[in-house]
């Protein structure tokens, strides 16, 4: 049942409104009623090839020899890709906005990182034959010890996961091993708190599990260009991706989608485009690659773990007064998106509340599991489960009623955040107070009567005098080369070396990219000039 | 190597195609094979099928029960006689899978799947077999022992003794996900009563082992004593003993063992 | 008995739009002769309905009747950039491209009925319905079609137009994190009742409470798609969901629906919501977005029922029977809480 | 190749098609028949999405052996209409916004459908169990429930 309370801040709205707000019937429901709404594997094509591929045995192997000679003559097969066959093969996902170094490729060499990682692709008349000719590929591994532990892959000695990121940690700003967070003094805040609770929590991976398995469909069109029915969540990012790695204009691609079976986070990837266009460019006919469920499930990517460390120093009158996070992201064997979700994690710090003492310190670290990706609510749902859970021992501890708690502790308008912006629009507090209201739940009456937009601002909107860190963090080694490492596609500046640091040499200037992929920006986490 | 669809309308001749070729499964409600062709089971070139009228056959009037080895789950639920399996076939499966799934296919099905068997491990039902060389009858724990080995043989039918009466039979799944989900554990129990006293018990257990096994020590403790609390309560503490339970996605080994006697207890004394 | 109840609450904001910005959309909207309109995009449809919410941004900016307007997406080929459906920004960044594409649009509309009606474009209004007419005198008014035929055959305007929408790119401070991650935020708070069985570790959910703040709901059968879903998916994450089991160890990954635990139709628990509104400045009529942040209260409110219930705080999810029991046994039984 | 011929009833008209050996009865109706309103979503019984009624019981298409229809009728959600007209739990999904990304509801429908057909005014709890072998990842199944129980009350007579 949903209730709208449009009492609550009537003053700041129009509601004298004729189609919004309304309860309108989507404009969707009537295909998705009769079965009609087009979803990618729903078009049938002549002649459609289909599209499987090969995935390690291992979680962490060098790749001595594959043998794919039995596999090319096996009955129906039409095409066996190896990585040699991709144009580019080697990929970050945002590169597209310039952040992070291509680690991935498409069809692994040299080396495995994770159980599942793709190595030949088989492109053949039906399924039952692109199976068969699968268990006729031959790879020789070498296994290498493998490291599944974020906290155990950054101790010295781990086994190196992604060489292009040799510390097993994403490099942010081109120098640090974590995103920052710094906001006051959380140390000292925390020496002279009444009470202080330092806690554990870890977040499992979670499968997306749309009903409908990622999946792609690509054909030779008219005029020398591929048509590619596709469950991308995000379309332009895949037109870009593809041209990227089979080094082509974008303009060859005509992308159809937008009628997709669920995504939550997990159709972001381009998993399946790149080498279902790669098949149809090498056979001249339509081609389909679809995840079967298993394959969704094992090596679809997953919401990457996250292990997160809180210490919080909290008054007897129910104040926190400082709060100190360690949080580390399970990015598996590749960067794709889980570098950037450490960066808005570090800005979601310390949650919706006042605190003027924050320090931050999350890491993007590599292990050899499947890679992880974006999940509805990216960055943040971990972080609320462990502040949640938090807010609630602190409230046990100093004996306070959890929703008067949190009542007490929230952000208001004109309250400085740890991200050193000021809150605006909030509404945490009308929030508790109507849910208390629904659950009907007691809270005391000057707890009823706070408000968002009262008594924030002042001293509240300090900028709490935040100590310079003496230690300086290691810089990051030069980057080590493989011999399927190209030049890395990135333009960028060296940015200027951050004024506590030790000038450290610059990373080598880059080359400018080859392919045709569109740029968003031009420059990230580098101060513009 | 597309897959070839044998279909015969004698059981001994599917019997014999099976026997005669290791790349051969027998197509029962397509719960299993089909499953295994769509995942890319190339060790599958053969499926077998027979049209044999008695493979679907309900015998429920008498005291021994005969169900076909192709009798559906929907089937038993739609047989006023088979009351007291109602509860194991209503727990296989959502309405489709019982309407596929099979008696005879279950046997099969590995664990989180094959709740049904349990069931039929409790009854002590014995498990009608069509091999290369002819038919014989084998008792279902004995199959279930030598499962791996039956492959190459066509199951006909099983069978079993009637409870006594609907008290006598009990049965649960315990599963995280309602009203249809994967077991953690499954429990059944055959109590037949003479006077006061249980003669015969025959507790059965799906998923603490790597097939349905029978808790005999709880047996022990329920034989020739009354359902009381005492008896019910040393059932229970004794229902983990000769268990071997793994872990797996549904819960890990450790969980099966601490909580098999929670639930023996519960389904003893009639506790939701 | 074995089995007690506890309430535990949740309350969180969450950033609107990709963080940091820099993540333009566009949309295009252009009218038929007969002043049918077509809202060309190539954003993505999830089931979120993004294909409905911009169809109503763009009548309500047009001004004309929701059945007049027609949402075509994504193909690349004549929608225009969009960053992708994430991030909780379709809503926000596409509604706003849609509401710019269809001012510039209904400017064309109006000079043209103004040009047909011979009088000033700034004296007329739309009635929602179909028609333009003269402010304070309904009578002077012609239809949304007439126009669009005076328009293309008559005038040789096209009433179309363009729009984008950008929040710039935001800087990171690399030592202190200084940044402007978003440029709104949503805000929620739910209270989560929970029964569980000290025996078993077995955890039932008995029903939901919550107050979800959204800016504007848009469209508030979507709004309650969005809210009753995602609880359904906190739930899921908070008791039932992993692909690795036995994290970190990699083993025993679940292959099917029956192995992936997610709460099924015999699982669900009531769940009363309140939606409040307090618009985003620059939301597109003030929303938001709720199709991510509403899962997440859920995760920690379960975990804190489940503490004021028996007394035990699993920090680890999923938060499996398993780590119920065994942190019963620890603590030597249940310890129910002081009941709220 | 060698391919079996097969014919059956395809929504109340005969169709004659080939298939290959071990083919199911999913990719007939999607690759051969070109009815695209069964999905795939897992192809191991687990997901409901491919559900059609065979001889008016509901089973999974996609662990049907195709040739085993031989003769047999098979209806699919495009045969649920009448004519242009919705049938009432069409209707039914639609005013109880009961689909979002609409992958699972041609498998719900056939569900909700196969238990209407028998039972037309079901309990929720039987409800519940008529839809239990079918995944939806969007609604949380409320508005599922909530539009089957609908259907039956309200639906027929409104037909």
């Amino acid at each position: 049942m949903l209730e709208l309370r449009k009492d609550l801040f009537a003053d700041e709205r129009d509601d004298n409104l004729k189609e919004i707000g309304k309860g309108t019937q989507r404009q969707d429901m009537l295909g998705h009623v009769t079965g009609t709404s087009p979803y990618f594997d729903d078009h049938k094509l002549q002649g459609m090839l289909h599209l499987k591929v090969v995935r390690s045995a291992h979680s962490h192997a060098r790749l001595r020899r594959i043998d794919t000679s039995e596999a090319e003559r096996s009955q129906g097969v039409r095409r066996v890709i190896r990585a040699s066959d991709v144009p580019h093969n080697l990929n970050t996902l945002l590169s597209l906005i310039n952040f992070g170094k291509d680690d991935e490729p498409s069809l692994a060499v040299d080396k495995v990182r994770y159980k599942g990682e793709p190595i030949v692709a088989i492109v053949a008349d039906s399924p039952r034959e692109a199976f068969e000719a699968i268990t006729k590929v031959k790879i020789d591994y070498e296994p290498l010890p493998a490291v599944f532990d974020v906290e155990d892959a950054l101790k010295p000695g781990a086994p190196v996961v992604n060489e292009v990121y040799p510390k097993n940690t994403f490099t942010y700003h081109e120098t640090y091993d974590r995103q920052q967070l710094r906001f006051g003094d959380a140390d000292r805040a925390l020496a002279s708190a009444d009470h202080v609770l330092e806690q554990r929590y870890q977040m499992s991976p979670i499968e997306h599990a749309p009903t409908e398995t990622n999946g792609s469909i690509a054909a030779p069109d008219t005029n020398g260009r591929y048509i590619v029915y596709t469950s991308t969540q995000a379309l332009f990012f895949s037109v870009d991706t593809c041209a990227k790695i089979l080094d082509v204009p974008s303009n060859t691609f005509h992308f159809i989608g937008g009628t997709v079976g669920g995504g939550f986070g997990g159709k972001v990837d381009t998993l399946t485009e790149p080498l279902c266009i790669l098949g149809a460019m090498l056979t001249g006919r339509p081609v389909r690659y679809v995840f079967g469920r298993e394959e969704e499930m094992q090596y679809g990517p997953p919401r990457g773990a996250e292990r997160i460390y809180i210490k919080d120093g909290v008054m007897r009158d129910g104040r926190v007064v400082a709060r100190k996070v360690r949080a580390y992201f399970d990015s598996g064997a590749y960067t794709r998106l889980s570098s950037y979700a450490a960066v808005k994690c570090a800005a979601h710090l310390p949650g919706p509340y006042t605190i003027p003492n924050v320090h931050g310190d999350v890491y993007c670290v590599f292990t050899n599991r499947t890679p992880a990706t974006a999940m509805r609510g990216f960055g943040v749902t971990a972080m609320d489960f462990a502040i949640e859970c938090q807010m609630d021992k602190l409230a046990h501890l100093v004996g306070m009623d959890p929703m008067e708690f949190r009542i007490l502790n929230a952000y208001r308008d004109g309250d400085m955040k740890a991200h050193r912006r000021e809150a605006k629009n909030t509404a945490l507090i009308e929030c508790v107070q109507v849910a208390a209201e629904k659950a009907k739940w007691p809270i005391r009456e000057e707890f009823k009567r706070m408000s968002s937009r009262k008594d924030g601002g002042g001293i509240r909107a300090a900028v709490t005098l935040t100590p310079r860190e003496t230690h300086a963090p290691a810089a990051a080694p030069i980057q080590q080369r493989t011999t399927y490492d190209r030049a890395p596609a990135a333009t960028r500046e060296p940015p200027p070396p951050p004024p506590s640091l030790p000038t450290s040499p610059p990373p080598p200037r880059p080359s400018a990219p080859s392919h045709g992929a569109t740029r968003f920006s031009s420059v990230f986490g580098t101060r513009r000039r | 190597m597309p897959v070839t669809v044998k279909t015969f309308t004698s059981t001994n001749e599917a019997a014999a195609a099976l026997s005669s070729d290791r790349s051969a499964r027998y197509l029962g409600g397509g719960t299993l094979v089909m499953r295994a062709l769509n995942e890319g089971d190339i060790s599958i070139s053969t499926v077998v099928r027979a049209s044999d009228q008695a493979m679907t056959r309900i015998d429920a009037s008498g005291a021994r029960v005969v169900l076909g080895a192709g009798v559906t789950f929907a089937r038993i639920l739609a047989e006023r006689d088979l009351g007291f399996l109602h509860a194991p076939a209503r727990s296989i499966g959502g309405p489709a899978v019982r309407n596929m799934g099979t008696v005879g296919g279950n046997l099969f099905a590995p664990v989180p799947y094959g709740d049904f068997t349990v069931a039929m491990l409790a009854l002590d039902a014995v498990v009608s077999v069509q091999g290369g060389l002819g038919g014989r009858e084998i008792g279902i724990e004995e199959f279930l022992q030598s499962r791996d080995r039956q492959a190459g043989t066509l199951v006909l039918a099983i069978s079993f003794a009637k409870p006594g009466s609907t008290e006598a039979f009990r049965y649960r799944k315990i599963a995280r996900i309602k009203p249809k989900g994967g077991a953690v554990i499954t429990l059944a129990a055959h109590l037949p009563v003479n006077g006061s006293r249980i003669v015969g018990a025959r507790v059965a257990l799906g998923s603490m082992a790597p097939t349905p096994i029978r808790a005999r020590a709880a047996e022990r403790a329920l034989e020739g004593r009354a359902l009381d609390a005492s008896t019910i309560n040393a059932a229970a503490a004794a229902a983990v003993e000769g268990t071997s339970p793994g872990d797996n996605a549904l819960a890990s080994a450790w969980y099966r063992r601490e909580i098999v006697g929670v639930h023996l207890r519960r389904l003893l004394s009639g506790q939701e | 008995m074995t089995r007690h109840r506890g309430r535990g609450i949740a309350s969180v904001n969450y950033p609107i739009g990709m963080n940091l910005g820099g993540d333009p959309s566009q949309a295009l909207v252009h009218s038929n002769p007969s002043g049918k309109f077509t809202v060309a995009l190539s954003s993505i449809d999830l089931g979120q309905g993004m294909k409905s919410v911009t169809r109503q941004i763009c009548a309500e900016t047009l001004g004309v009747p929701v059945e007049d307007v027609y949402v075509d997406t994504a193909d690349s080929d004549t929608g225009p950039h969009c960053m992708g459906s994430f991030a909780s920004r379709g809503t926000h960044r596409v509604g706003n491209a849609v509401i710019a594409a269809a001012r510039e649009a209904r400017g064309v509309m109006m000079e043209a009925a103004a040009e047909e009606l011979e009088v000033n474009a700034a004296d007329l209004e739309t009635d929602g319905r179909g028609n333009i007419h003269v402010k304070g005198a309904p009578h002077r008014s012609i239809s949304t079609k007439d126009v669009a035929i005076a328009a293309q055959f008559k005038q040789g305007k096209t009433i179309s137009g363009r729009g984008i929408f950008l929040v710039p790119l935001s800087d990171v401070d690399p030592e202190t994190g200084e940044m402007s991650p978003a440029t709104c935020y949503a805000h929620a708070c739910l209270v989560a009742e929970v029964e569980v069985d000290d025996e078993t570790g077995e955890v039932d959910m008995v029903r939901m409470d919550s107050a979800y703040e959204l800016g504007r709901a848009l469209n508030p059968r979507l709004v309650e798609q969005q809210l009753v879903g995602g609880a359904w998916m906190g739930v899921s994450h908070a008791l039932y969901e992993t692909p690795e089991p036995y994290y970190p160890e990699p083993v025993h990954g679940p292959r099917d629906f029956v192995e992936y635990l997610m709460p099924g139709p015999g699982d669900i628990c009531p769940h009363d919501i309140a939606v409040l509104e307090r618009p985003a400045p620059d939301g597109p009529f003030g929303a938001k977005g709720p199709g991510e942040m509403c899962a997440n209260p859920v995760l920690p409110a379960v975990a804190n029922a489940i503490f004021n219930a028996v007394g035990v705080r699993i920090d680890d999810l999923p938060i499996t029977p398993e780590k119920v029991l065994r942190a019963i046994r620890a603590q030597g039984g249940a310890r129910p809480q002081p009941r709220r | 190749m060698t391919k079996t011929p097969l014919q059956f009833q395809h929504n109340g008209r005969d169709v004659a098609i080939f298939v290959d050996g071990g083919t199911n009865l999913l990719v007939a109706l999607r690759e051969l028949i070109g009815d695209m309103t069964p999905k795939f979503g897992c192809g191991q019984g687990g997901c409901g999405t491919c559900s059609v009624l065979i001889d008016g019981e509901l089973h999974l298409s996609c662990l049907t052996l195709a040739e085993t229809v031989a003769g047999r009728s098979v209806e699919t959600l495009d045969g649920i209409k009448d004519g242009p007209n919705l049938h009432p739990l069409q209707r039914a999904f639609a005013d109880n916004f009961a689909a979002q990304c609409g992958y699972c509801t041609p498998g719900m429908l056939m569900a909700a459908k196969a238990l209407l057909d028998r039972n037309p005014q079901p309990s929720r709890a039987e409800v519940v169990e008529a839809i239990s072998g079918n995944i939806c990842r969007c609604t949380g199944y409320e508005p599922i429930i909530n539009a089957v129980l609908a259907a039956a009350s309200g639906g027929r007579a409104r037909a």
